[in-house]
Parts: C-alpha cells; sequence; structure tokens
C-alpha cells in the first residue's frame, strides 16, 4: 500500500505560563492511501495537536521541536507557510469538532464553501459558487441553490457539520483531517455524519485521519486504529487487532470501561483509576504506569519501545517483553481475544 | 427591523421630553434671575423684560408654554447674545463644531481600527506595545492639554499651523488631533481586544486551513467580525468628542456650539444653556439611535433573527 | 523497533498495589484564587511600576499637610512666578534662572528673596508654591476618585446583582431606567449640576453618583446574568441557600474581578472629569487648588512660564496613565486566558 | 413487577414553558408524566432539546412548573412556595448532581466550604470540629483523600470535581438525587469511576436516582427503567431491557441504532433507522400503557394492536 503520509518522532511543546508543556512525546504513524486512520485518546492525550502539526496549524504558543512530517516522502515542516498555504485546504484539509463556532458568521455559506475553490483554483466567482452549490447537495443540504445567500445562524448543528465538510471537501482533498467531528452532535446526526463521511470517502477516494474519544465512532468508521496517551501512540494496529487483540493496559482499560449492550448491571465497570500525568514534567518511564494494574518496575524507569505484536500491529508496553511475567487481561478482553480467534486471527504473546 | 426602529424612535422622544422637564425645573430652581445683578434696570423695567420673556407667569404655564415651543423646534431666546433665538446661534456655530467634530470622529476611529487591529494581528511583540501604548497615551493626556500643548509647539514656535484661527481647513487640523486622540485610544483598544478574541476563534482557524494567507485570513474574516462590535461604542466616542470640543474649541477660539455653550455657562445664560443641552441631547440620541439600527444592517444574526432553523 | 532490549529480570516484578491513594494525591502547593492573582499581578512589571507610582502618590496626597512644604493657598505677591529652584544644586532647569529679554536672569534674586528661598516646582502670579497646590490638587482629585469609586460600589453594584438576579419585569424596568439615565449625556448632567448647586466638592459628587454609576451596574447585571445560571449557583439553590447568602457567598466573590478592573477605570475617568470642569471654570472654586484649576492657570502663562502647567499635566497624566495600565494589568491577572491564548 | 413498588416520586401533566405569551415561546416540557420507585435508577433519555434537563430541574424546583403536579413521597411540592419552611424541608430529601464538574463547584471556596454548605444551611453541624469530621467522612465516602479539604476546585481534576458535587449533595442526606448528566463532560475512563461510586452510595444509602444522559449505553447499563423524551414529551417508557429489546416507538428505534458500539463487527452490520421529524405528534396519541410496565406515546389503536 502507498503511504501517502508519514509522521516522525514528532515532538510538540507548548510554552506556558507555568512552564513549557511537552504536549507529543515523540509519535510514529503512517496513512495509506485511501484508507481511515482513527487516532483514539483522552483529552488532553495529544491527539488533536498531532494532526493540527501535520498542517502546522499550531497555536502561536506551539512549536515543533522535532520530527518529520512527510507528504509523499518530502518534509512538510521544512515548507514555508506560504508554500504550506497551497496545500491546505486543496490537497489536505480539515473538519473542526464545533460546527456552532467554526463557521464565520457573517459570511453567507455559500461564499464559505466556494473560498477554497477561489484560493487554489483558477475559477470565476460564478463558477466557484456553482460548485459550491453541487457540493452543498451532495453533502445533503436540502435546496442548496436558495440557501446559498444564508448565514450560518440559519442552520441547525448538524446541517452545519455539513456544511463544514463541504468546505473540507470541495477541492476533493488527497487527506481529510477529520478533528473530531461528531463529539458536539447528538447521537443520530452523529450516525448520519458518520455515514455520510464514509459515503463521500467512497466517492472521491479520499484518505481520512479521524481523531475521536469514542471507541465506538472508531469501531465504525476506522480501517486502522492508534491509541494515544499523554503525547505518545501505546498502540496502533488493524480496527481488529485494536479492538479483539489489544496488548496494552490502557487499550485493555479503556475498552473495559464502556459498557455496551449486553453488560448488565451486575457486571460492575473497570474504571481506569488515576487522572493523567500533568505533562509539564512527564514521568520518565511508561506515562500510564501509575495508573497501570499490571506496572512493572521497569515502568517506572524507562518508557516502553514498540514489541511487534503481528505484521501491522504493535504496542508499547513491557508486557510484551519475553522476560515479562504473564498477566491475565480483565475478562471483557479475554472475551474479544476468543472472538478474535473466530475471526482467524492469532493471539500471540499472552 | 421596521417595528424595532419604530419603538427607538418612539424613547428618543420619550427620553428626550424628560431630559427637557428636568432641564426646565432645574432651572426654575435657581435662585433670583438672569437680570438681578444688573443694577442699572429699575423695578419696572425689570417688570417689563419679564414680561417679554413671559417669567411673570407660573413655572406651570411657563413650561407647558416651553414645551409647546419644542415641538415646533423653538429651543428659547437667549438672554444674553442680542436676544437671538438659541436655534439661530446653533445655525452660526453649528458648522465649525461639526467639522472638526466629524473629522475628529473619523481620524479617531480609522486610526483606532488600524492600531487595534496592528496590535491584535502582532500579539504580544514589540509592536503591540508600542501601539498600546500609543492607545493608553490618547486614553490618559486629557483634550485640553494636549490641545494646549500642540498649539504651543506646532503653532507658536514652530509656526506649522496657524495658532488660533478659523478660516482655511488648515486651521482645523491642530484641533482635530487634540480632539481625536480619545477616540483613537478608546477604539484602538476596543478594536484590539475584539481582533484578539476573533483570531482565536473557530472560523478562523478554519479559513487559514482552508489554504488562506494570512493577510486574507485578517482582510477577509477576521477584519469584519472584529469590526461589528466596534460600531456600538461610535455612540459613547461621540460623548466623549463633544465633550472635547467645549474646551478644544475655547483653546483655538474656534466659533463654534461648545464655545458658546461654555461662554452660556460662564455668563448664566441659562434659556441658551437649557437649549444647547436640548440640543446636544437630540444629537447625541440620534448618534445612538443611527449606531443601534447599522449593527442590525451589518449584523447578519440580528438582522435576520437569530433562531436557528432545524 | 524489532530488536528486543536486553533488561534485568528483576525489573520485571508487577509492583502495582491496591491501595491507589497516590494518584489522588495534589503535588502542587495550595494557593488560593487571590493569592494567583496577586503571583500574576507582581510578576506583571508595567503593572508593578504603575502600582508603585499611585502608591506613592497616594501616600503623598493622604500626608500632605505633612509633607507639603508651604501653605498651599499663601499668596505672595513678591515672589509671585519664581522659576523651578531645588535647592543650591545647579541643575539647569532648576536652578531658579529665567529667561528674560535673551538673558538667563536669576529671577529669585530678582525678586529680593532671601537667600535658602527656594521652590523646587516654582511659584504662580500670585506667589503661591506650586508644589504645595500639586499635593493637594492632587489630593483633591484623589479625593474625587475615591467618592466616585464609592458610588460606583454604593450604587452600580448593587443595582447590577438586584437586576441581573431578579431577571424578568424588574430587570426590564430596571433596565428602562439604565437605558435613560445613559442616554442623556453625562457632561450635561454635571453641568447642570453645577449651575444649579453651587460648583464644588458636592455638585461633582453629586453629579457623579446620578450618572457614575451606570456602566458599572450594566456590567454586573450581565455578569450576574451569567453566573446565576452556572451550576454552583444552581448547586446553592438546590441546597436552600438563601438569595442574599447566594449573594454574597457566590456572586460577589465571582463578581469581584469585574468590579475591581471596572473601578481602574472609574478612577480615571473621575479625575478627568474633575480637571475638565475646573477647566472650564466650573469646577473647584479658587483659592482651592485642584489639578485641573491648575491647568487652567498654567495655560493661560504657557507661552511664558511653560513650567506652571508642565507640571501639573505631567501628574494629572501620570494618574491616568498609570491607573489605565493597573486596569490592565489587573485584568490580565484576573483572567491569564485572556492574555495568553 | 414494579407495582408493588413503592412510589417516591411522581410527576403527573408536567408542563414547562419559557417565555409564555412571546413569539419566542419554548414548550420545554410538554405534559409529561411517569413514576419512580424508591430505591431505583430512573434513566431520562434524549438528545439535545427534548426537555431532559429541565424537567430535572422543575422537579428539585429550579423552576415554577406551568402546570401540573410533582408528588414527593405523597406530598405536592409543585406548589410550595420557594422561601419557607416547607421549601427548606424539602431541600433536605432531594438533591442534584450536575453536568459540568468545572461549573458545579465556585472557584472562590475551598472544597470543605462547598461540601459543607449544605451542613450550614440546614445547620446540621453545631461546632466546626463537628463540621470538618463530617465533610472528611463525606471525603473519605466519594474515595478523595480528606487531607484535600482545604483545597480549592481548580487543583482538582474533571472526576475528581465530580466527585466533590456528589459529597456535596450528599451532606444532607437526601432520599433521592437527580444527576443531570452527571459524566458526560467526562473523559471515558473517568466515567466508569463516577458511575461505579453513584452505585456503590446507592446500595449504602438506599437511595433512589433520577439519571438523566443522552449516553444510552451508559442510561442502559445503570438504569432500571428507562423513558426516552422527545421534544419535550415522553414517548416510550420501560424496564431498561424491554427498552433495548424490544423498542416500539419509531424514534426510540432510531435512537438505538445510532448509537455505536466498540465492536467492529456489531458496527459493520448495524444499520441506522432514521426518524422522520415532519409530524412526530398526532393528536389523538397520548402515552399509554401497551405491554405491562412498557408505556408508548401512541393512539388508541395502536395500543390495541399491540397489546394483542
Amino acid at each position: 500500500m502507498d503511504k501517502i503520509l508519514e509522521v516522525k518522532n514528532l515532538h510538540v511543546d507548548f510554552d506556558t505560563y507555568n512552564g513549557v508543556v511537552h504536549a507529543i512525546r515523540g509519535v510514529d504513524f503512517h496513512l495509506n492511501a485511501g484508507e481511515t486512520l482513527a487516532i483514539v485518546g483522552e483529552s488532553g492525550s495529544g491527539k488533536s495537536i498531532t494532526v493540527r502539526s501535520i498542517l502546522q496549524l499550531l497555536a502561536k504558543n506551539g512549536t515543533i521541536s522535532q520530527g518529520e512530517v512527510l507528504y509523499h516522502g518530502d518534509d512538510l515542516l521544512q515548507r514555508s507557510d506560504k508554500e504550506m498555504d497551497k496545500l491546505r485546504g486543496n490537497k489536505i484539509s480539515m473538519i473542526f469538532q464545533d460546527p456552532m463556532t467554526s463557521l464565520d458568521p457573517t459570511m453567507t455559506i455559500g461564499k464559505q464553501v466556494a473560498e477554497p475553490l477561489l484560493i487554489h483554483n483558477n475559477v470565476s466567482k460564478k463558477d466557484a459558487l456553482k460548485r459550491a452549490e453541487e457540493v452543498l447537495r451532495l453533502v445533503g443540504i436540502p435546496n442548496p441553490k436558495a440557501r446559498m445567500n444564508d448565514y450560518p445562524h440559519q442552520f441547525s448543528g448538524g446541517q452545519r457539520q455539513r456544511i463544514v465538510i463541504a468546505i473540507a471537501i470541495v477541492n476533493y482533498p488527497e487527506i481529510l483531517i477529520a478533528d473530531e467531528p461528531t463529539t458536539a452532535l447528538d447521537v443520530t446526526v452523529q450516525a448520519q455524519i458518520i455515514d455520510l463521511l464514509k459515503e463521500l470517502q467512497q466517492k472521491i477516494g479520499t484518505s481520512i485521519i479521524f481523531i475521536t474519544h469514542d471507541l465506538g465512532v472508531v469501531a465504525g468508521i476506522a480501517d486502522r486504529v492508534a491509541v494515544m496517551y499523554a503525547g505518545r501512540l501505546v498502540e496502533y494496529g488493524s480496527v481488529n487487532d485494536v479492538f479483539y487483540n489489544p496488548q496494552h493496559p490502557y487499550t485493555w482499560g479503556l475498552l473495559d470501561s464502556m459498557p455496551t449492550l449486553d453488560t448488565s448491571e451486575s457486571d460492575r465497570l473497570n474504571s481506569i483509576p488515576g487522572t493523567p500525568p500533568n505533562l509539564l514534567n512527564p514521568p520518565k518511564g511508561d506515562a500510564f504506569a501509575p495508573r497501570n494494574a499490571y506496572a512493572m518496575a521497569i515502568d517506572e524507569e524507562e518508557q516502553p519501545p514498540f514489541f511487534k505484536v503481528s505484521k501491522h500491529h504493535y504496542a508499547a508496553t513491557w508486557l510484551l517483553h519475553p522476560d515479562a511475567p504473564k498477566v491475565t487481561p480483565p475478562a471483557s478482553i479475554l472475551k474479544r481475544y476468543e472472538k478474535f480467534k473466530t475471526l482467524g486471527g492469532n493471539v500471540e504473546n499472552v | 427591523m421596521a417595528k424595532y426602529i419604530l419603538k427607538r424612535i418612539l424613547y428618543l422622544f420619550l427620553t428626550l421630553f424628560i431630559i427637557a422637564t428636568i432641564t426646565f425645573f432645574m432651572m426654575k430652581m435657581l435662585p433670583g434671575t438672569p437680570f438681578s445683578n444688573e443694577n442699572r434696570m429699575s423695578a419696572e423695567q425689570l417688570k417689563i423684560v419679564k414680561a417679554q420673556y413671559g417669567l411673570d407667569q407660573s413655572v406651570f404655564v411657563q413650561y407647558v408654554r416651553y414645551i409647546g415651543g419644542l415641538l415646533q423646534g423653538n429651543l428659547g431666546t437667549s438672554f444674553q447674545f442680542n436676544n437671538e433665538p438659541v436655534t439661530a446661534l446653533i445655525g452660526q456655530r453649528i458648522v465649525p463644531s461639526m467639522q472638526i467634530g466629524a473629522q475628529a470622529m473619523v481620524v479617531g476611529t480609522i486610526g483606532g481600527i488600524l492600531l487595534g487591529a496592528i496590535a491584535a494581528i502582532r500579539k504580544n511583540t514589540w509592536v503591540d506595545t508600542l501601539a498600546t501604548f500609543i492607545s493608553i497615551l490618547g486614553l490618559s493626556i486629557p483634550s485640553f492639554v494636549l490641545a494646549v500643548l500642540l498649539q504651543f509647539y506646532l503653532a507658536y514656535k514652530w509656526k506649522i499651523y496657524p495658532v488660533a484661527l478659523w478660516d482655511n481647513f488648515q486651521s482645523s487640523v491642530l484641533p482635530t488631533l487634540a480632539l481625536s486622540a480619545l477616540p483613537l485610544g478608546t477604539v484602538a483598544r476596543f478594536m484590539r481586544t475584539e481582533m484578539v478574541d476573533v483570531l482565536s476563534s473557530d472560523y478562523i482557524e478554519l479559513a487559514k486551513s482552508k489554504g488562506n494567507s494570512n493577510w486574507k485570513v485578517v482582510t477577509k474574516h477576521a477584519l469584519r467580525n472584529s469590526l461589528i462590535p466596534v460600531v456600538t461604542i461610535i455612540g459613547p466616542m461621540a460623548v466623549s468628542v463633544m465633550t472635547g470640543s467645549m474646551v478644544v474649541e475655547n483653546i483655538f477660539s474656534i466659533p463654534g456650539i461648545g464655545e458658546q455653550f461654555v461662554k452660556s455657562i460662564t455668563t448664566n445664560d441659562y434659556p441658551t444653556i437649557m437649549g444647547l443641552t436640548i440640543f446636544y441631547s437630540f444629537l447625541l440620541i440620534i448618534v445612538y439611535l443611527i449606531v443601534d439600527i447599522l449593527y442590525g444592517l451589518i449584523d447578519p444574526r440580528i438582522r435576520l433573527g437569530n433562531g436557528g432553523k432545524e | 523497533m524489532e530488536q528486543i532490549p536486553q533488561i534485568p529480570k528483576d525489573k520485571f516484578k508487577l509492583i502495582h498495589d491496591e491501595n491507589n491513594a497516590d494518584q489522588e494525591k495534589i503535588g502542587t502547593p495550595s494557593l488560593t484564587y487571590m493569592q494567583d492573582v496577586r503571583r500574576r499581578l507582581f510578576n506583571n512589571k508595567v503593572a508593578v511600576v504603575c502600582l508603585s507610582l499611585l502608591s506613592i502618590i497616594v501616600v503623598v496626597a493622604v500626608l500632605a499637610p505633612v509633607i507639603a512644604p508651604h501653605n498651599p493657598n499663601a499668596q505672595q505677591v513678591t515672589m509671585s512666578n519664581l522659576p523651578p529652584k531645588l535647592g543650591n544644586l545647579n541643575i539647569p532647569g532648576m536652578n531658579g534662572y529665567q529667561n528674560m529679554g535673551g538673558k538667563m536672569v536669576d529671577a529669585y534674586k530678582q525678586a529680593g528673596a532671601p537667600d535658602g528661598t527656594f521652590y523646587i516646582l516654582g511659584t504662580d502670579y500670585l506667589g503661591r508654591d506650586l508644589l504645595s497646590r500639586i499635593i493637594y490638587g492632587t489630593r483633591l482629585s484623589l479625593v474625587v476618585a475615591v467618592l466616585a469609586t464609592l458610588v460606583d460600589l454604593l450604587i452600580g453594584v448593587p443595582y447590577g446583582i438586584v437586576s441581573g438576579w431578579k431577571g424578568g419585569k424588574t430587570d426590564t424596568f430596571m433596565q428602562r431606567i439604565v437605558e435613560i439615565v445613559s442616554s442623556i449625556p453625562n457632561l450635561i448632567v454635571v453641568i447642570l449640576m453645577m449651575i444649579v448647586l453651587k460648583p464644588g466638592l458636592t455638585s461633582i459628587v453629586i453629579a457623579l453618583a446620578i450618572t457614575g454609576w451606570v456602566t458599572m451596574a450594566r456590567l454586573v447585571r450581565a455578569q450576574t446574568f451569567q453566573l446565576k445560571e452556572q451550576e454552583y449557583i444552581l448547586a446553592a439553590r438546590t441546597l436552600g441557600e438563601p438569595s442574599m447568602k447566594i449573594a454574597t457567598k457566590h456572586l460577589i466573590p465571582n463578581l469581584s474581578s469585574t468590579i475591581i478592573i471596572q473601578t481602574m477605570f472609574t478612577i480615571p475617568n473621575a479625575i478627568f472629569f474633575e480637571a475638565f470642569l475646573s477647566f472650564i471654570g466650573i469646577g473647584i472654586p479658587a483659592p482651592n487648588a485642584s489639578l485641573g484649576t491648575l491647568l487652567s492657570d498654567g495655560q493661560k502663562a504657557f507661552r511664558f512660564l511653560p513650567y506652571q502647567m508642565w507640571a501639573p499635566a505631567i501628574i494629572l497624566s501620570i494618574i491616568m496613565i498609570a491607573t489605565n495600565l493597573l486596569g490592565d494589568g489587573l485584568r490580565d491577572a484576573f483572567d491569564p486566558q485572556s492574555s495568553e491564548n | 413487577m414494579s407495582d408493588q413498588k413503592e412510589v417516591i416520586v411522581s410527576v403527573k401533566n408536567l408542563k414547562q414553558y419559557f417565555n409564555i405569551g412571546k413569539p419566542n415561546m419554548v414548550k420545554a416540557v410538554d405534559d409529561v408524566s411517569f413514576d419512580i420507585y424508591k430505591g431505583e435508577t430512573f434513566g431520562l433519555v434524549g438528545e439535545s432539546g427534548s426537555g431532559k434537563s429541565t424537567t430535572g430541574r422543575s422537579i428539585i424546583r429550579l423552576y415554577n412548573p406551568t402546570d401540573g403536579h410533582i408528588y414527593f413521597n405523597g406530598q405536592d411540592i409543585s406548589t410550595i412556595k420557594s422561601h419557607g419552611p416547607k421549601m427548606k424541608e424539602f431541600r433536605r430529601e432531594m438533591q442534584m448532581i450536575f453536568q459540568d464538574p468545572y461549573a458545579s463547584l465556585n472557584p472562590r471556596m475551598k472544597v470543605k466550604d462547598i461540601i459543607a454548605e449544605g451542613l450550614d444551611v440546614h445547620h446540621l453541624v453545631n461546632s466546626e470540629d463537628e463540621r470538618d469530621k463530617r465533610v472528611r467522612e463525606l471525603l473519605d465516602m466519594v474515595n478523595l483523600n480528606p487531607e484535600h479539604m482545604t483545597r480549592y476546585p481548580y487543583e482538582f481534576s474533571g472526576g475528581q470535581r465530580q466527585r466533590i458535587g456528589i459529597a456535596r449533595a450528599l451532606a444532607v442526606d437526601p432520599q433521592f438525587i437527580i444527576a443531570d448528566e452527571p459524566i458526560s463532560a467526562l473523559d471515558v475512563s473517568i466515567q466508569a469511576q463516577v458511575v461505579n461510586l453513584m452505585q456503590d452510595i446507592q446500595k449504602k444509602k438506599g437511595l433512589t436516582y433520577l439519571f438523566i444522559a443522552h449516553d444510552l449505553s451508559m442510561v442502559k447499563y445503570i438504569s432500571d427503567r428507562i423513558a426516552v423524551m422527545y421534544r419535550g414529551k415522553i414517548v416510550e417508557l420501560a424496564d431498561s431491557d424491554e427498552i433495548y429489546n424490544n423498542p416500539l416507538h419509531a424514534y426510540t428505534k432510531s435512537l438505538l441504532s445510532a448509537i455505536p458500539v466498540p465492536d467492529p463487527e456489531i458496527e459493520k452490520t448495524r444499520t441506522r433507522i432514521d426518524f422522520d421529524h415532519k409530524r412526530p405528534f398526532l393528536d389523538d396519541q397520548r402515552l399509554q400503557e401497551v405491554l405491562p410496565g412498557h408505556f408508548l406515546y401512541c393512539n388508541d389503536e395502536q395500543a390495541a394492536k399491540i397489546k394483542n
């Protein structure tokens, strides 16, 4: 498969009033052509900052201190802001979380959707508006011709997110970065938006990086999944690898703390104790160690490297070291392992 | 919208009526009459003069007459200035006042918007510090101090502008500068806050992610959105310009309304004070009204109602 | 990635203990909100400089009778219009010499001042010591500022809280009043008050009381409206906390930043107003000194005796600049996000 | 069945309108009736704007109901005066846990004063020592370190703050707690902490919960019975398993079909059911019991059909 985007050893720091926050501490991943990669993590894990770094859209106090972002082998971090402008909204575009605030309140939506066309292509205003209308229809805005001249506040939340998506896809981007696009929406609207994204991916063949904290959403949309914790990836692999053969105790914890529809009230939920670490002073060893029921002495001293689980499945936990003791994951994870076997997977290292 | 404007105009008249009433009764509370210290008038003469001005009737009758006059656009008659009607006084003097007032507003607003926008774009750099310092100076140095300094250095010492003359545009430069400092400072600070807010908003991030250059993000999205709230401070700005114009006109000997007002105060010319008070209030309320309507027109969220359609 | 690091075996001991008390520990020292604000304020150099300047000015003004070298109203016609002189230090501009017909002349000698007489900032046309007059003038300006602040706090704050908290019809009615008061130009109210009452401190304060509270009331109302929907206020209501208690325990502490910041803008406004009124001749009556009357007197002689206006102008500007900048600093200290993002 | 259980809260034809008589009038809660039994957890789900939070706030009398009655232990509390001894008494019996862990604690107060607010209002302690002792007990009950009682809210994480909010509600020893989206602002890994804690306390104290949420999987997990709200009305009410296994209302079906499940195989086969929002309610419809303990908003004809 074609790697169209590769992020290598990314480090991002934020200069804040209280000191330097090491928000991203060495992240590697890649995106294949045509696939959907989901990055999951809790708030503050750095998933949003990671994808903003790709387009260099960080807040003013943020700096990428190390790393490479290779787009077709070409390091984007070496490009000037002007050169990046040519890429933004054209080859790589973004969908933001809150549809209520991400549209310009004083510009008609027709103009807002046509804007990326006018920036990147040599088209007339008339043609751009015509194209904008088509795209609005494509994303499911009813009666787009009449509504082109309306302002954002005249649309509902779900419709606004459709408009934001229209803006993002109007130039048929190669890569679409969706930063929690459904978090602010009701569950029925969320389902519609996810269906829309899947449908658009089929139609225009874009690759998607999808950021979310909702594992349910991930299960429905992703081809591959990367789990993030405290500024680093802890596990990545295909969606089946991560959901049915998870290896990192944090992934276990996440999956185990969510009730499924067949969890009954007598099954107690397993919560992950404690809270994520403060990245002003990131811990020396594994950042998850203090909350980890399976923590070992080594976890407090050294960050675990990625251990290979299967061909495309890696997890950064010392538990995968050949010398580590064999531990039994929570019951619900064992159930998932069972399912993995029936799906033809091979459970290793457990 | 039409209903709203109508309602506002109704309020305008109500407010004016209240102001007129308060002004009238306050004037009546004053001890003595403006003629009492003019010894040369005999009791007989005084009576005639009083009758002439209608001062011999009961306060209530005077009040009704006064309000009736107002409704016909009659602001009363000056005691001191050749018995001229106040409206005539205003007519003679309105042009210079309006000229420097308008010039100061334009210079202050445009200058303030630019200063504030630059400060916001270059936030937390020396440019921002400098712009903030300029706007604080504008806010802090009273217009009368500034006027004296400008007059002394630019006109008297260096002879770039006329000292105190009122004939051509040249002579309006210094008063305009002195008057525009306060609006400039006010607008610049307000603009900076608004723009900083707007620049950190989600839709600016989206505009940037579309591939807009930084310049275009500012001109196409940030500027317009930060300008809308700036409209709301035009009203209070008009007040400060008006206040300032009184002293500035005095210092530069400009034959304007402000100068007249100060003169009337020092000579106890009550009808003129009363008339000018109402005139000023009228002007300001009109400005407030225009600003409100303008705000509704340029902000689509207000113009088109706030409810989201499902 | 493919290479498996060699680690001593004993490092792989499971170390987890069931007691998770550790994870709930808070490492940082406990700072109250106010301590945090103070820390941020004192880290802001501009604000510290402004605060120090203002403190010095306040102390000097309060101690005016002790500090002022002369009686501010004592006239000594023989000593009129003397330029500044700082002891016998021969600092140009502060040595008592004056340009007279193109020659520098010792004005003190000319006036026949006894040796050892000097006026640091010179004297005015009646031979009154300018320094003393400025100190007393500043004192008066500060009195006006304090009174204006009191008006803000005693009328504006309660008005805003009641209007915002009650909401509904009460609020509509109270806001109508605010609308009318604010659409009457406050300058005009002040001038009317000045004419009706006698010019002086009382009428300035009454005039400020009529118009000055409106901005504060508006801000407090808007903030109260926001606060009353906050869940901690709702929680207090569900616990049965009476309204008065909610106002004192929850509203006022959370309104304090708004109130303090607004006060920092009320003060220069009040000082400016007094100066303005005195400048056009209807403020503080003679012979009392205020910054406005000093400026007004100084302006008349500015061409020939510029020091008579420079000194009060500088003091007034310093007070105005310092309060404005301190207001900005306080805003940043109370709301760190506003300056960081 | 639930019929033998004792009713603790009974809502009868509750209406809560805002901006009455104005063009922007909102019927946030429009003729809603239901009972909550002692000791159970009653889930109220719905999307934003459905009126679920308003219902909760009306029950605890943060609003004055426009119409209808609310009975608490048999006493009509919808009409008692906002400031009076009866209201004060009621304020001890019913408490609330709020949604936003950042907005629900006064940032200017110490944790111990936040928790002790109810103790102070109702004069439940006589001395400073007794007050501290009670606060310590409460902190311990919500698994927080009692040493932290002198700290300020900003020093705590979202989950910890939410537990402080729970301790505040528990301070007055209520029988009934309304939890208004208590976990929706929390991270997944923290949600379970709070839910587990709420369940433990329920068992220990015999509490009754009204659990308001939009996250259906969590509501199903924690609730005994569930009511589904849509545009100010309850469209369906039943035991939680019944709602999930046998949803009858088209809106419930649509809602259930939209829940994403953390299982890729299930997600592959899940089909979303759309709901037509154009004319959701008809005049002849009302909430009626169509199966034992299962209520549906429908007309009599539909009800008869389902019964057979």
